[in-house]
């Protein structure tokens, strides 16, 4: 079965996708990719905003992406706290790879559990005006629940990339992974720039959380569902590439949409799970890796 | 090899739980067969990841991926010959060892996090082949129907339980026999830095290969009971993430790089487990492995054995 | 170079992407020579020894190591056939005692069993001034003692060649003297020594040969004072 | 190499195994066992992907228990429910069982929610010849043939195509009769079976089926898939799904603008009050399986009243508010219990057992007879359509109306509406 009009909706289905892939993916390409950090509470703390969107949406009314946008900030701080107590506990000690794993994998199961004791494990949904509508290109049906997400995830990725490219701080937590030393002869405090950059990539979880529940329904234990998908991305990315995190992100969003549309959709995570495994065995540097 | 006291002691904790099963030497309650079972298929589950990932320093989050397998391939020989589970143990770890060869040899070329993201990566990929092999129950699941009695153990369960505690034991010695041997050096000067072991005469692939499969085979042995355990699997519950948490935090917790450590892990955080699902039965159950998890990895990086360690030092 | 070759890099060229890191570079090694390399940052002089000792693959060339082919031997490989070296930045195995360390390359390299080799190693620690560090965590050492047992550690593969990589970086000029003097010792047993260092003091006084490369190629070769009124080394080393 | 003291490990294990072996003793303790009062034990999802059903279905079991022992108790003995978490994995579910019977010496036991973990308690039921009353599990029974066995989830003789026999009867009745169908199931356990029964339904009823192919549960976007089926234009669309895709569905196919003459069938999730606010306006139309709603034709006599009281029980609790869906029926499995044991006037599993296949149970889900393989004698999925909401209130859903039944014809209590989009 195949159509033009088919193809269509399945490529514009998966560039929207691919666009909300991105955006839960940004935060774990900063952390992991350019700070060689592996927090694989990534998608907790994602959920994590979903919540505090969903909170702020049932009880006030508040459109989820203000939300999300209000608190990035505390985010942001968060971010930062956890990078402390990573940095006295493990980075400083040389001793990030096992145990900073093991520590990230202990923060997600407290996230998690704290979210069940507070809300429980009913699935949670937010309101607003964008949700539920959709306009047609032709015979292609764009929904705006996704299509508000993917325009946020771009502008996001937009400021991100400006930021890390253009400012001084920014161009430094581009180098602190690749280079220490240059870091220093820059003058600058490699833990006060991977605070600093840490801080940032838990930051992005507070609007892609409020960008998650717009699109679908969650309930706490959910984020583990998007840790493959997270780090797919990123690692397929290059690491620490951000344009390249928005283009793997893309990939796996068409590749997903079109094995759904034309094959049998419940091979599409085995797809972007077996580009991910390809892309480890024979190019580990990713697509705009070095 | 030499026969040492830890021998000694396997082969009796062996022979007591040969005579509490079959001889009925002790009055115990059936209860403890069954928690007694999930706690040593951790033991397995914890000693099989420590081979990577304490030893070498390779994570594997693909745990589940590997015990599954393990509990499917079961499915299949049941489902082929009605096989006994004398056969389905050494062919299950034989087809696990299998995989985690093919596994380390696309993936070992990989560093650190990468291998545990493709690990990751690989469990899901199998989970997606089981859910549409329908020869196996797909989504659906698979039932084996265990007997009710096997001679000579009585209950099929004290069988199980016996079964488990000899794999568990063997996983023990393998592990132990592998850190005191030259393979175990070789292994941890991998994970202390791969690149100098290479080059100090260290062969780090084949090294790593062995792993794998090592670590492979004894993941498969511990899932290979398992259907006939629960009597029902189904893709979601073989390829629980708890194995992957519990396989990586009960060494954390025990302590990495011996032996002892995933022993003792898994027997406290597998006994915790156990009281906690029939005391607390609430949330409180994941908290207390995340929480404890994150409080031995800031607190005390070597685990408990690390622990008892430093304490014995200090009073010297 | 006199006497026997040992060690032939022919012709060797490295690309990282569009970059050309080693370009077309050849060098022979005489048996029981005191070599030197030398060059400004980024000339490729560790790409170089990368490449000899196999942890990177060169993309054109061949090395050649008592007469056999090295191209696609794996580092164990290399390390097994007499080829040892020590690391820029120190790679102590970390969780190991100093003793335990040499224990690695002494079973691996050298195929010691495990009887011989607490003697053996505690020879090489003695012969090196580690002796009374044998049982200290490695990862505890000072700076000079962390470079002694890089060397140490090479020594216990017991290599025909050993590649020095920077092991006087950042060390007093006491210290230098020190490593200087092991150096020296491990060449009078017959082992063949490729020297790379910053320290130009350190490199002419122990070198009977040099070898400069700048960019990738290599611009000149001879001995000590040959190289320092070479004017296209003193081009290289003030140009930049 | 890695030699340390050498009594250090073996004092360390056997300090572990002292530490751990107490605290199991004290935990596990064996409690002494009262005369006065009976035990029911059950393992129940509290934690995990099941929990939000299995919360509710406690709170509900909470009710009965109070109700029962306000009323003086069962055979003059007090009521006392002993249950564990069973974290929704199957793999918890054997010791939690044996525990129940061994250590806490349970009178009765009955089973958590969902096929899952119903499944792996069937092996200890039978070896020890329980009766084994069960909430939701679709066709356990199947390969067990277990004659204690009792589900109270009115799916029917036939579970797999009884499931889906009313969405396919009212497909059928319509004139002209459809004459394709596409059939989509999420990867997992209850909705596999689901699909199963309705295609071998649409292969007797001769249907051509146009689309069939089932999809992760954790697909995020379902417009590709909706999108897939508008493609292949069937007549109708028989859905087996979970609550978060079931949502996903409604939402791509309203975004895509499906049309079909008839739509769902088997989605789990669009029956929980949650999910009902959330999608509103949305679900016009939807034709769906459903087991209580609030129509005049099932006000069975005592559910108002337990909704009440199940109402106030789960305020601030997290679960479903309203509880319609699961709720009576976690309440109605231990009041069948309760009248075996009342009427046979014993603690004895086989005479009990004996009486629940025979017997008739007034309960607040209407009279229940078992058939010989536990599951109802008669199917009473229903099936009901969503219609006239207009708004994301809870209120809406709770009158009548907005969901009529259409089948089984018995409970019907209003018109469909159709085409469901042309």
């Amino acid at each position: 079965m195949f159509t033009v009009d088919l193809l269509l909706s399945a490529l514009v289905a998966g560039v929207l996708l691919g666009g909300f892939y991105a955006a839960v993916s940004l935060g774990l390409t900063v952390a992991f990719g350019q700070l060689n950090i592996v927090n694989i509470a990534h998608p907790a703390f994602v959920i994590l905003g979903s919540y505090v969107a969903y909170m702020c949406n049932s009880r006030w009314g508040l459109d989820p992406i203000l939300v999300g946008l209000a608190f990035t900030p505390v985010f942001f701080l968060i971010g930062v706290g956890a990078y402390r107590i990573y940095y006295e506990s493990f980075e400083r000690r040389d001793d990030e790879a096992l145990r900073g794993l093991a520590f990230f994998f202990g923060v997600m199961f407290i996230i998690e559990v704290g979210l069940i004791m507070v809300y429980g494990v009913d699935f949670r949904t937010v309101q607003a005006p964008y949700i539920g509508q959709n306009f047609k290109i032709g015979a292609v049906g764009v929904p705006t629940r996704m299509l508000v997400p993917f325009c946020v995830s771009l502008v996001m990725f937009a400021c991100v990339y400006l930021y890390m490219s253009r400012t001084f701080n920014g161009r430094a937590i581009m180098a602190v992974a690749q280079d220490r030393l240059a870091l220093q002869l820059m003058a600058a405090d490699p833990v006060r720039i991977k605070q600093l950059g840490f801080g940032i990539g838990i930051g992005t979880t507070a609007l892609a959380g409020a960008l998650l529940i717009i699109i679908i329904p969650i309930e706490p234990s959910i984020g583990r569902l998007y840790i493959g998908q997270v780090f797919a991305i990123a690692v397929l990315a290059g690491l620490g590439s951000i344009p390249g995190t928005l283009v793997a992100a893309l990939v796996l969003g068409i590749a997903e949409s079109l094995v759904a549309t034309f094959f049998g959709p419940s091979w599409a995570p085995a797809v972007a799970f077996g580009i991910l495994l390809l892309a480890l065995a024979f190019r580990p540097q990713g697509l705009f890796g070095r | 090899m030499r026969i040492d006291a830890f021998h000694v002691t396997a082969l009796a904790i062996a022979l007591l739980g040969a005579a509490v099963t079959i001889f009925d030497l002790i009055p115990v309650n059936k209860f403890y067969f069954f928690a007694g079972y999930v706690v040593l298929q951790y033991v397995v589950l914890a000693t099989a990841w420590n081979i990577m990932g304490g030893y070498m320093g390779y994570v594997n989050f693909g745990t589940a991926g590997f015990f599954a397998v393990g509990a499917y391939t079961s499915v299949v020989l049941y489902n082929l010959m009605k096989a006994p589970l004398i056969l389905m143990i050494p062919v299950s770890g034989a087809v696990c060892a299998l995989l985690g060869l093919g596994m380390g040899y696309l993936t070992l070329r990989l560093r650190g996090v990468f291998f545990a993201i493709a690990t990751l990566a690989m469990a899901i990929v199998l989970e997606t082949l089981i859910v549409n092999w329908d020869y196996v129950g797909g989504a659906t699941g698979a039932y084996i129907l265990r007997s009710r009695e096997i001679a000579p153990f009585g209950d099929y369960v004290e069988f199980l339980f016996f079964v488990m505690l000899v794999l568990a034991i063997f996983a023990v010695t393998v592990a132990r026999w592998i850190e005191r041997s030259k393979m175990g050096r070789g292994f941890a000067a991998i994970r202390d830095d791969e690149v100098a072991a290479e080059c100090t005469g260290v062969p780090t692939l084949r090294l790593k290969l062995v792993a794998t499969t090592v670590s492979g085979f004894l993941m498969g042995v511990a899932g290979a009971p398992f259907v006939l355990y629960v009597g029902f699997v189904e893709p979601s519950s073989a390829f629980n993430l708890v194995y992957a948490v519990n396989s990586i935090a009960m060494p954390m917790i025990g302590g990495a790089t011996t032996w002892l450590g995933p022993l003792i892990g898994a027997l406290l955080l597998g006994t915790v487990q156990q009281v906690a699902t029939v005391t607390i039965s609430s949330e409180l159950n994941l908290l207390i492995v995340g929480g404890l998890l994150v409080f031995f990895v800031i607190a005390a990086p070597e685990g408990i054995v690390g622990l008892v360690r430093k304490w014995r030092g200090r009073g010297r | 170079m006199t006497g026997e070759r040992l060690l032939e890099v022919r012709s060797v060229t490295k690309r990282f992407g569009g970059f050309v890191a080693l370009d077309e570079v050849s060098i022979e090694v005489g048996k029981g020579e005191r070599f030197g390399l030398i060059g400004p940052n980024g000339s490729g002089k560790t790409t170089l020894i990368n490449c000899i000792s196999g942890t990177l693959a060169n993309d054109g060339g061949e090395i050649v190591f008592k007469g056999a082919v090295l191209d696609g031997r794996k580092p164990h490989e290399r390390t097994r056939l007499g080829i040892a070296r020590s690391f820029q930045i120190p790679k102590p195995f970390r969780s190991m005692t100093v003793l335990e360390n040499l224990a690695i390359p002494l079973e691996y390299a050298s195929g010691a069993g495990a009887r011989e080799v607490e003697d053996r190693g505690m020879a090489i620690l003695e012969s090196i001034g580690l002796g009374n560090r044998a049982g200290e965590s490695s990862g505890k050492l000072t700076q000079i003692d962390m470079r002694k047992l890089e060397l140490a550690r090479a020594m216990a593969s017991e290599p025909e060649l050993l590649i020095s990589d920077e092991a006087m970086a950042g060390l007093s000029s006491t210290e230098v003297d020190d490593i200087l003097e092991i150096l020296f010792r491990m060449n009078e047993r017959g082992i063949t020594i490729i020297m790379i260092e910053h320290i130009m003091r350190a490199v002419m006084r122990f070198s009977e040969r040099i070898v400069v490369l700048d960019a990738g190629r290599k611009i000149a070769e001879g001995k000590p004072d040959e190289i320092v009124n070479d004017p296209e080394v003193e081009r290289a080393y003030l140009g930049e | 190499m890695k030699s340390f003291g050498k009594k250090s490990p073996w004092s360390a294990l056997k300090k572990a195994l002292a530490t751990t072996a107490a605290a199991a003793g004290v935990a596990l303790g064996g409690a002494a066992q009262a005369d006065d009062t009976i035990k029911i034990g059950f393992g129940m999802a509290l934690t995990g992907g099941l929990a939000g059903a299995g919360k509710g279905a406690l709170i509900a079991m909470e009710v009965w228990r109070d109700d029962v022992n306000a009323r003086g108790g069962i055979l003059g003995k007090q009521v006392e429910l002993v249950y564990y978490d069973d974290q929704s994995n199957p793999a918890t579910v054997p010791g939690i069982y044996t525990k129940l019977l061994d250590i806490d010496e349970v009178d009765f036991v009955v089973s958590g929610y969902g096929t899952n973990l119903i499944a792996p308690a069937m092996p200890i039921m039978m070896q020890r010849g329980l009766v084994f009353p069960a909430l939701f599990g679709l066709a356990v029974n199947e390969k067990f043939n277990y004659d204690n066995y009792f589900q109270i989830m009115p799916a029917g003789p036939e579970p797999m195509t009884d499931w889906s026999r009313g969405f396919f009867e009212i497909a059928m009745a319509q004139d002209p009769a459809p004459k394709s169908i596409a059939l989509v199931s999420a990867d997992a356990e209850f909705a596999r079976n689901a699909a199963t029964g309705a295609r071998q339904t649409a292969d007797k009823l001769g249907l051509e089926i146009v689309y069939d192919e089932s999809y992760h549960p954790k697909t995020a976007d379902f417009s590709p898939i909706v999108n897939a089926i508008q493609a292949r234009k069937p007549d109708i669309v028989f859905v087996a799904s979970y609550p978060p895709d079931s949502v996903g569905m409604v939402k791509a196919v309203n975004e895509v603008g499906l049309k079909t003459r008839l739509f769902g069938g088997g989605m789990v999730g669009l029956q929980f009050a949650s999910i009902m606010t959330a999608l509103g306006p949305q679900l016009n139309g939807i034709v769906n399986y459903d087991f209580w709603v609030p129509e005049p034709t099932l006000k069975f006599e005592g559910v108002e009243e337990f909704l009440v009281k199940y109402q106030k029980a789960a305020e601030g609790k997290g679960v479903d508010p309203i509880g319609y869906y699961l709720q009576p029926y976690a309440y109605a499995y231990l009041q069948v219990l309760d009248q075996a044991i009342a009427a046979t006037g014993s603690m004895d599993h086989a005479e009990i057992g004996k009486y629940m296949r025979d017997a008739e149970f007034d309960t607040v889900v209407g009279k229940v007879r078992f058939a010989p393989n536990g599951e109802w004698a008669k199917t009473r999925v229903l099936q009901v359509q969503y219609q006239g909401i207009e708004d994301n209130e809870l209120a809406t859903f709770t009158k009548q109306g907005t969901r009529v039944v259409l089948y089984p014809a018995e409970w019907v209590s209003g018109e469909l509406n159709y085409p469901y989009a042309q």
